[in-house]
């Protein structure tokens, strides 16, 4: 039972990694101090007979200094969340070069599409593939995330991803992974009776295994568009 | 005309089933939604068994129909759906038919009046109705499992579109009956409302000015206005899904243009109120304990009250942090978070008011002290841990995830229910006349304390290792299967903590005949509540009580005892008081 | 605590034993194939067995059969891994002979007015085998339970979008069967598991027995009918339909038989949730390839 | 009525008490209203706003001046409402009844007219469902346009024809002679609710109709 995170393989990783333990720190302390004075006073101002409570009010400046202070003390978190957030979430942070992938989601698939040689999704060189999405590793991916039915939220554990897909909306969705490796992608969104099968598997692979991969597929893009002909009748 | 004697005459339906007495129906009220309460702790149960062993035979589960659990040669193992139907039923039913009429039905109707000096509610009929709306409403809940493609699964959020058209689920009748239920439910928890303030503005005893009412008064108070604007945001939103689900319109189906998002902002807008619903009384009933417990004026009365008045005004404007991930534009996100941070603020006031009450305190340690401490201490970490996804790239990560059903169980569980058991069993003799047997009572409470933390504390482990929510079988996910013991370990824990709530049940149920009659203040306590029989007469009080100070003036110096009731003259006053007692004006 | 529980769980499993022994162990043969299971007590079927006769299809592929696409089981590993071989598409299946197979035949009209049949008392079994449905193509009589078998022991969905008839979106988690039916005729329902979209099957409903699916030889009985005049309809999800009038006298099979190529995949009209009254006019204006 | 319900509600005011307890109830509940009607008229907007190309120009679709004429008749309704309150302060029970009866006319030809218009629209194609939506005729818009209107006018029309109902039962009791110079509150608090559904509609004219 831990309180740490779990490793985080994107450049997202660190920042929110960082709030995350800042945030831990802060309360923390406050949970230690809180829980300790109501445990000590319980102990230390239990029931004496014939012997009365002490009769105070209240102290404004008791009150100010705790008003103050987590008022202080929560916008300061907020204000070190902003920038972070910013980054993630904001679609001007995409950088120029990032490769443009689909991540389409239904029930209970998540259809990848890249956008092959040309870097245009769209046109008859892109890759689809379902549930599996291959990506570069340090080369930022700007993934334009749908969803044909329901609901559904693209989760990326370990790139500290997470944005829901929503029918009819085109939400963009970045990141850019920093290490090689097979990590989960799941649903993180109720979406319906077997949402719970709605996982797959993120392969970010180094530059030159990743050129291999898109080669191998391209060699039968054809097959794989009239399999998309044939889904669509 | 004698209200008292004319309550004898009264018919016995009159009296225990369409009473207008204020305490007959805060009774009623209690008997439903304990029922929901059981009734959603099972489901859980249910719930916890498919996510500790997923797929495998449930016991007892070959007595449930197929559509629910599939009989397979092994025994019967639960189906998706009756999944997602029991993560959405337990949380429909414990947040609107039992923590809901708990505390605002509970309570409201039972303290008020008692509370203010009033001989009952301002609209009694109205009160009643209130009860057989909220009553079929539940039944109506339950009904929905009966129908044909089983209970509504879209989450008690009823996130549409999933929720707009039953293609997505198969759920239709279901659905449409969970729609129904809530805002016939609705309809229930306005007329409610509408009496608890009005009652409050109109009623109180000459003397009882605002700042003489207790806390848990005017957090009753606040909690009312809350319900009646929030609830018919969530009518109106109701109303539009169920004409989406049954005659074809499309608010919130993206495939003829409408916006599923108005969904979330609407509900999340009637949510977020609604959250600070569940929790409002609950502080004000542990302010009035915790200040009886520890013998003391509560610390910082006024800033107590500004932190209810600011924590009620704040939830209107931090609904957005519930999508912070929904899709909704960042820079919304960021002012979000910010109004989300800030309302932490009120929060933790009223934290440290209640620890300045206990500080120097002489604390006596019953039954209802314990459970408004264990409050407390609970309140602590779902509130700090709330923190965490107010933070928006935090939430990136915990979002939909179990850190969040940690929280929000820290804050409801640990936090509303622990504040629900100070208040029945503070406030049992009022209703019953007796009190609950204090041993059981505190075996109960050291029992569920601990076994709470087992089952709760490791959620936000696993949340954080990034477990999401609502998942049928965790095992499906290669990186959740790591986590399966925890799953296992939190499923017996919480086989546990429902079992020890049995001895609650049976030292209520036994209580009531067997309890040690309580007298007119067992607890020695100040409020007007005190000053009359356990339980009070039909109309209250005998005459009009005339209030002369706070509620908290615990081990006051000017008297020999600790406590000072609201009504008992001044000593200087003893000899000539200012104001004559009046007989009942009726 | 733990040891309590553990000893609830046993005794549950033995229960669960006993449970199996009763039922037969049921459930496990993959494989599949339409097996009409135990029948029961049949109604009186309105047929006079004496004069009746039997309709025989036969569907033929002409030309090339096309090459089907692999399918890409990469997502479900447990599925691949039954696979020796790279598993194939099954929209297209020709036989070593040429025929046609998964292709839904059935008498389209001219059935007696006052003619109604009892609903068959056995279940027709569509079993999830490898991730595919076997059968991919079952014809079923209205009313009559059709059981979806789950033999792949992961979780599959079975969605089923009728027009006619009321949907329904079931899963099962486990190896188990799930009963249901349709109350009214309409041809086709498609039927797809949304966990692997390339999973897709299709039931015929119809109020009368007779139809029948194509084997790999292209073949399929309709069973036993008075003599009299018909239509008979052959469906191919591809290639869509083709009509053709059939003539049954007493006590002979008359032959039917149709022929699909690759060329009518351009224009061919697929009918999905069509209803049917196969009580129409017997004879019907014939599509010209039909012999 | 129960006594003990009836002592409690018609007490004598509390001191400090500024309204009596049944009028302090329906501002109270009108507050709700209020809240109802924003959800339903925000969703509107926010509908509006997201697919603007989906709703009509104004009176493309909808009779204006018809509508128009209906919102005269339902402010004349506050009007006469008003009157009827007026007579009943002054004890004048002849008036109360004639101006309640006015009211009531006026509310129902304003209902009966917001019929007529839903039948017409409704052929031509104007529904609230999406699927249904313009058959008849070409119509301008998509179905969200259908849907809030109806949501929109028809809970209005229908907090209309319950004040109707209601109305109905205060006229019959001021027939009965129950109400007096003294005690006229059913008749105050129904004119409040009437007031509030006046205003909620000149709202809705304001916005679905004009803009």
């Amino acid at each position: 039972m831990s309180w740490l995170l779990p490793d985080s393989y994107s450049t997202f990783g660190p920042d929110v990694d960082f709030l995350y333990y800042a945030i831990l720190v802060v309360t923390g302390v406050v949970f230690v101090i809180t829980e300790a004075l109501l445990v000590y006073f319980v102990i230390r101002y239990r029931r004496r007979d014939g012997q009365k409570a002490t009769y105070i009010h209240g102290s404004t400046k008791a009150e100010i200094i705790w008003t103050a202070v987590p008022f202080i003390a929560v916008l300061g978190l907020a204000f070190i969340s902003i920038p972070s957030w910013n980054m993630m979430k904001n679609p001007d942070s995409v950088p120029a070069d990032a490769l443009d992938y689909i991540v389409n989601a239904k029930q209970f698939e998540w259809e990848i599409t890249y956008a092959g040689a040309d870097g245009v999704t769209g046109t008859a060189d892109d890759i689809s593939t379902i549930n599996i999405m291959h990506v570069p590793v340090n080369q930022a991916v700007n993934i334009t995330l749908r969803s044909e039915d329901v609901l559904h939220s693209f989760f990326l554990p370990e790139m500290r991803v997470k944005q829901d897909a929503v029918p009819g909306m085109d939400i963009t969705v970045w990141f850019e992974a920093t290490r090689a490796g097979a990590y989960p992608i799941g649903c993180a969104e109720l979406c319906g009776n077997l949402h719970t099968t709605m996982g797959g598997t993120l392969n970010v692979y180094e530059a030159a295994d990743f050129e291999a991969w898109v080669a191998s597929q391209s060699a039968d893009a054809d097959d794989a568009d009239d399999a998309d002909d044939q889904e669509d009748q | 005309m004698d209200a008292h004697a004319h309550a004898h005459e009264m018919p016995w339906i009159r009296r225990y089933i369409f009473s207008t007495d204020h305490k007959t129906i805060a009774i009623q009220f209690l008997l439903m939604s304990l029922f929901f309460l059981v009734v959603g702790g099972l489901l859980a149960m249910m719930m916890r068994w498919q996510l500790g062993f997923p797929s495998e035979p449930m016991p007892g589960g070959m007595l449930l129909p197929d559509e629910m659990m599939a009989p397979t040669p092994a025994g019967a193992i639960m189906l998706p759906e009756f999944y997602n139907s029991l993560v959405t039923m337990h949380g429909t039913i414990m947040i609107f038919f039992a923590i809901m009429p708990l505390l605002v039905g509970v309570f409201g109707n039972l303290l008020i009046p008692l509370q203010i000096g009033a001989d009952d509610m301002a609209f009694p009929r109205l009160n009643m109705a209130s009860f057989w709306m909220a009553f079929p409403a539940g039944l109506l809940m339950l009904a929905s499992f009966a129908v044909e493609g089983g209970a509504a699964g879209a989450g008690w959020t009823s996130y549409a579109p999933l929720s707009a058209s039953g293609e997505y689920t198969g759920v239709y009748l279901g659905q449409q009956l969970w729609l129904i239920s809530l805002t016939i439910l609705g309809f229930a928890s306005l007329a409610g409302a509408v009496n608890y303030i009005t009652t409050i503005i109109n009623m109180r005893a000459p003397g009882m000015t605002w700042f003489r009412m207790p806390l848990a008064t005017w957090a009753l108070f606040i909690t009312a206005i809350l319900i009646l604007l929030a609830i018919p945001i969530l009518a109106g939103a109701l109303i539009m899904l169920l004409f989406d689900q049954t005659i074809g319109t499309a608010f919130f189906l993206p495939a003829s243009d409408g916006e599923p998002l108005l969904w979330q902002h609407l509900f999340w807008f009637f949510g977020h109120p609604e959250v600070y619903i569940l929790i409002l009384p609950a502080m004000g009933i542990t302010s009035d304990v915790l200040a009886n417990g520890a013998r003391k004026p509560v610390f910082g009365y006024h800033a107590m009250v500004l932190a209810i008045v600011a924590i009620a005004f704040l939830s209107w404007i931090v609904w957005g942090h519930h999508m912070f991930q929904s899709g909704m534009n960042p820079m919304l996100g960021t002012t979000f978070m910010i109004t989300t941070m800030v309302i932490a603020v009120p929060s933790a006031i009223k934290v440290f008011n209640w620890l300045g009450t206990i500080y120097k305190g002489n604390i006596h340690l019953h039954t209802p002290m314990l459970h408004a401490l264990g409050f407390v201490s609970m309140f602590i970490i779902g509130g700090l841990s709330g923190v965490f996804m107010a933070s928006t790239p935090v939430d990136v990560y915990i979002h939909d995830t179990y850190f969040i059903v940690a929280h929000l169980h820290y804050v409801l569980f640990g936090g509303s229910l622990f504040a629900i058991f100070a208040g029945i069993t503070f406030w049992y003799p009022k209703m019953f006349g007796r009190l609950m047997n204090e041993k059981w009572g505190r075996i109960h409470f050291w029992l569920t304390m601990i076994l709470y933390n087992i089952v709760f504390w490791p959620m936000h482990s696993i949340g954080i290792q990034g477990h999401m929510r609502r998942i049928y079988d965790p095992t499906q996910y290669e990186f959740l299967q790591p986590l399966q013991p925890i799953n296992q370990f939190i499923t017996m824990a919480a086989f546990a903590l429902v079992a020890v709530q049995v001895i609650y049940a049976l030292n209520f149920i036994i209580s009531i005949w067997k309890g040690k009659k309580a007298g007119n203040n067992p607890w020695k306590a100040n409020s007007l509540e005190w000053t009359v029989p356990s339980p009070p007469p039909h109309g209250n009080f005998e005459l009009v009580p005339i209030v002369y100070r706070g509620p908290y003036e615990y081990s006051a110096p000017d008297v020999e005892e600790d406590y000072w009731l609201q009504d008992a003259p001044p000593p200087s006053e003893t000899a000539a008081p200012a104001l004559e007692p009046q007989p009942v004006a009726d | 605590m733990r040891d309590l529980f553990g000893c609830g769980r046993a005794m549950l499993m033995a229960t669960a034993a006993v449970f199996a022994t009763a039922c037969g162990g049921g459930g496990g043969e993959a494989g599949g194939g339409m097996e009409q299971e135990a029948a029961g007590e049949e109604m009186a079927s309105p047929v006079d067995m004496a004069t009746a006769g039997g309709i025989h299809a036969m569907v033929m592929f002409e030309g090339m059969a096309p090459e089907m696409d692999a399918i890409d089981m990469a997502s479900e590993p447990n599925c691949a891994a039954r696979y020796t071989d790279t598993p194939m598409a099954e929209e297209v299946v020709v036989g070593g002979g040429g025929g046609l197979a998964n292709v839904f035949v059935y008498v389209r009209e001219g059935l007696d007015a006052g003619m109604s049949f009892p609903t068959p008392g056995g279940a027709v079994v569509m079993d999830q085998v490898g991730c595919r449905y076997v059968p991919r193509v079952v014809g079923v009589q209205a009313g009559q339970d059709l059981t979806f078998r789950n033999s792949d022991g992961l979780p599959h969905n079975i969605n089923a979008s009728p027009s006619e008839n009321r949907g329904f979106n079931i899963s099962q988690p486990v190896n188990m069967d799930t009963n249901r039916n349709f109350p009214l005729a309409e041809v086709m329902v498609p039927v797809r598991c949304d966990v692997h979209g390339w999973m897709s099957a299709y039931v015929g409903v119809l109020d009368h027995p007779f139809h029948g699916v194509t084997d790999m030889e292209g073949g399929a009985d309709l069973g036993m009918l008075p003599p009299g005049d018909y239509v008979v309809e052959a469906w191919h999800e591809r290639y869509g339909t083709q009509t053709a009038s059939v003539t049954v006298t007493t006590g002979e099979t008359a032959m039917v038989s149709f022929s699909f190529s690759e060329a009518m995949a351009a224009n061919a009209v697929v009918p999905m949730g069509e209803p049917i009254d196969p009580h129409g006019p017997g004879a019907h204006t014939l599509a010209p390839e039909a012999h | 009525m129960s006594q003990a319900a009836a002592s409690t509600a018609d007490r004598h005011p509390m001191p400090g008490m500024m309204v009596y307890n049944v009028k302090l109830g329906m501002w109270i509940f009108l507050l709700s209203e209020v809240m109802f009607f924003t959800a339903l008229i925000g969703s509107y907007i926010i509908l509006r706003f997201a697919h603007p190309d989906h709703f009509a120009e104004p009176g493309a679709v909808l009779n204006v001046p018809l509508t128009a004429f209906n919102t005269f008749v339902l402010i004349c309704s506050s009007v006469s409402m008003v009157k009827a309150y007026a007579a009943i302060t002054q004890g004048d029970q002849k008036g109360l009844r004639f101006w309640l009866l006015v009211t009531i006319l006026l509310g129902t030809f304003f209902v009966g007219v917001q019929v007529v218009e839903y039948i017409i629209l409704a052929r031509e194609g104007f529904v609230p469902m999406a699927e249904l939506y313009g058959v008849a005729h070409e119509i301008e818009g998509a179905a969200l346009y259908g849907a809030t209107f109806y949501t929109m006018t028809g809970f209005h029309g229908t907090h209309v024809t319950i004040g109707i109902l209601c109305m109905w039962f205060v006229l019959y009791r001021a027939w009965q002679g129950k109400y007096s110079a003294d005690n006229y509150g059913a008749v105050e608090i129904m004119g409040l609710y009437w007031h509030f559904v006046d205003l909620v509609w000149i709202i809705l004219f304001t916005i679905v109709y004009l803009i």
